[in-house]
């Protein structure tokens, strides 16, 4: 049951290499908006894969290699546009 | 004591004539309805609840859900003519 | 043993909501009344068990009441500009 | 069922509490209270995925809800009584 | 009786695992949006502490970890298995990109939460104390009296080195 979460990070981990992502935020970490491996990627990877999990059909290696190379793409290029950094102090 | 889940109709109905009849006083004689018109569009989401609730009593759940979305669009019309009006020095 | 289930405090939320909407002067307050009166709307369906219905009508609710804040700020601009508040 | 007693007479305290307070800023960690017991409510009548979907998205809405609520309030001071 | 012993071990738990992710994540520190720097000044007029001020108003206006453990522990009654609590991190971090947050606090609140039902669930503690145990803590941070309670948050910060930062 857990070797599909490891190789879902192991290849988010991988294709976010291959992008250039970088691993950790900037060093005020809870305070910096960069997209690294550690904060976002994986997160997402595990999340989406968890959604998969549930249905019990999807739950095999290929499922996750796609999943893991997928939330590396979303998170490298389509992750400021869906959610844009905001203006200083701007909401609503 | 009454048990609410075998009497839930019965609440959700009258509650709603409760709340439409109140509702509908307070949108023609509330405090300073009369002076600015945001004040009465405000109060007028209160019979549109209780509109709701009485559909929610006949299980009539597509009829709710068409009142909610024309509510929200009547607010966008109305948002945007009271806007015009305020500019154009025409209210009072 | 006391026992109050679930539907009466959805009830007491939308009596709150209700009187204290419109019984209040400034305009913020009453908005911030109507999201106590959409929160028992929504856990008024919720006891129904229509949990799709819940889904949509708790986006509907919120997004109305972001609506008229927006139209509430641009109007008090405007009277600022006018001259006319207070 | 004591859970679901607790969480009832939790959100009516709360509303009582925000009914006969009147600060309006005072009044916005109460709301908070109802939005949480709500959001629990949901998912403890119903437990299904679809219970938990719905309590997800009800409990950002309304997060995003009072953000605008909070935000609204402070503009509309500062209009009042100028920038400072 | 055996209930109300479980809902308060899952209170005490829960309570601790919020409080101490989101000091730690430097909630107390600055406020985030406006609308959270006006609910801070107003407690401050109120009688209480600056940080809690901002803690408390960081709460409101943004999900951070009180919402990641009231939706990890949901997540995980209604899945049955921990998978719920992943799910429930990916929920509260979309949610914290659309409330202008950087959103570390939701998330790692979020997984702490999943570890630490998942831990609980041995020694006979359920999810559903632990909602109801959320719940509870949120009154007791939000809900009784603002002043004691940000005195509290603002002695346990000044304790863990996240003090007001100042311009």
């Amino acid at each position: 049951m857990f070797e599909e979460y490891i190789i879902a990070i192991v290849s988010a981990t991988v294709l976010g290499l291959i992008l250039r992502l970088p691993i950790l935020p900037d060093k005020p970490m809870r305070n910096s908006w960069m997209i690294s491996i550690i904060f976002p990627t994986v997160i997402l990877a595990v999340g989406f894969f968890a959604i998969f999990n549930y249905f019990k059909v999807y739950n095999n290696i290929y499922t996750a290699i796609i999943i893991g190379i997928f939330s590396a793409v979303f998170s490298k290029f389509f992750l400021e546009r869906v959610f844009p950094k905001p203006e200083i102090g701007e909401q609503a | 004591m009454i048990s609410p889940t075998e009497t839930l109709p019965w609440i959700s109905f009258y509650l709603g004539i409760a709340l439409l009849v109140i509702g509908s006083l307070g949108v023609v004689f509330g405090p300073k309805a009369s002076k600015e018109p945001i004040i009465r569009l405000i109060n007028l989401t209160v019979p549109i609840t209780g509109i709701a609730l009485i559909f929610i009593s006949y299980n009539y759940t597509l009829t709710m859900l068409t009142i909610l979305s024309v509510n929200t669009m009547f607010y966008i019309i109305t948002i945007r003519a009271i806007i015009r009006l305020e500019e154009m020095e025409a209210l009072y | 043993m006391v026992m109050i289930e679930f539907p009466y405090a959805a009830v007491i939320l939308m009596i709150v909501g209700a009187i204290g909407g419109l019984l209040q002067t400034r305009p913020i307050d009453k908005i911030l009344m109507l999201a106590v009166l959409g929160d028992g709307l929504i856990s008024m369906i919720a006891a129904y068990q229509y949990l799709d219905v819940a889904m949509a009508s708790s986006f509907m609710t919120f997004v109305g009441i972001i609506i008229i804040m927006i139209g509430l700020i641009r109007t008090l601009e405007i009277k600022k500009a006018r001259g006319e508040l207070f | 069922m004591i859970e679901e007693t607790i969480i009832a007479g939790i959100i009516i305290y709360m509303g009582l509490r925000l009914f006969i307070t009147q600060d309006s800023l005072e009044r916005m960690p109460y709301l908070n209270v109802i939005n949480f017991g709500v959001a629990a409510i949901i998912t403890l009548k119903n437990p299904s995925p679809l219970g938990v979907v719905t309590s997800m998205i009800y409990f950002i809405m309304a997060t995003v809800a009072a953000n605008a609520i909070a935000f609204t309030i402070n503009k509309i001071k500062e209009i009042e009584h100028g920038n400072d | 009786m055996n209930e109300i012993i479980a809902i308060t071990i899952g209170a005490i738990l829960s309570w601790i695992n919020f409080v101490i992710i989101d000091i730690w994540m430097g909630l107390p520190e600055s406020p985030g949006v406006r609308g959270a720097e006006a609910i801070g000044k107003s407690i401050e007029n109120r009688g209480g502490d600056l940080g809690g001020g901002y803690f408390s108003g960081n709460i409101v206006c943004s999900p951070d970890a009180s919402a990641g453990t009231l939706l990890a522990s949901c997540g995980y009654y209604a899945f049955g298995s921990p998978e719920g609590g992943l799910i429930a991190a990916l929920f509260v971090y979309f949610g914290n990109r659309i409330c202008a947050d950087p959103g570390y606090a939701g998330t790692t609140g979020a997984l702490s939460a999943t570890i630490l039902i998942w831990a609980a669930t041995y020694i006979g503690i359920n999810p559903q104390n632990f909602i109801v145990g959320m719940l509870l803590a949120a009154l007791t941070i939000q809900g009784i009296y603002h002043p004691y309670s940000s005195k509290l948050i603002g002695k346990m910060a000044r304790k863990m080195n996240r003090k007001v930062i100042k311009d």
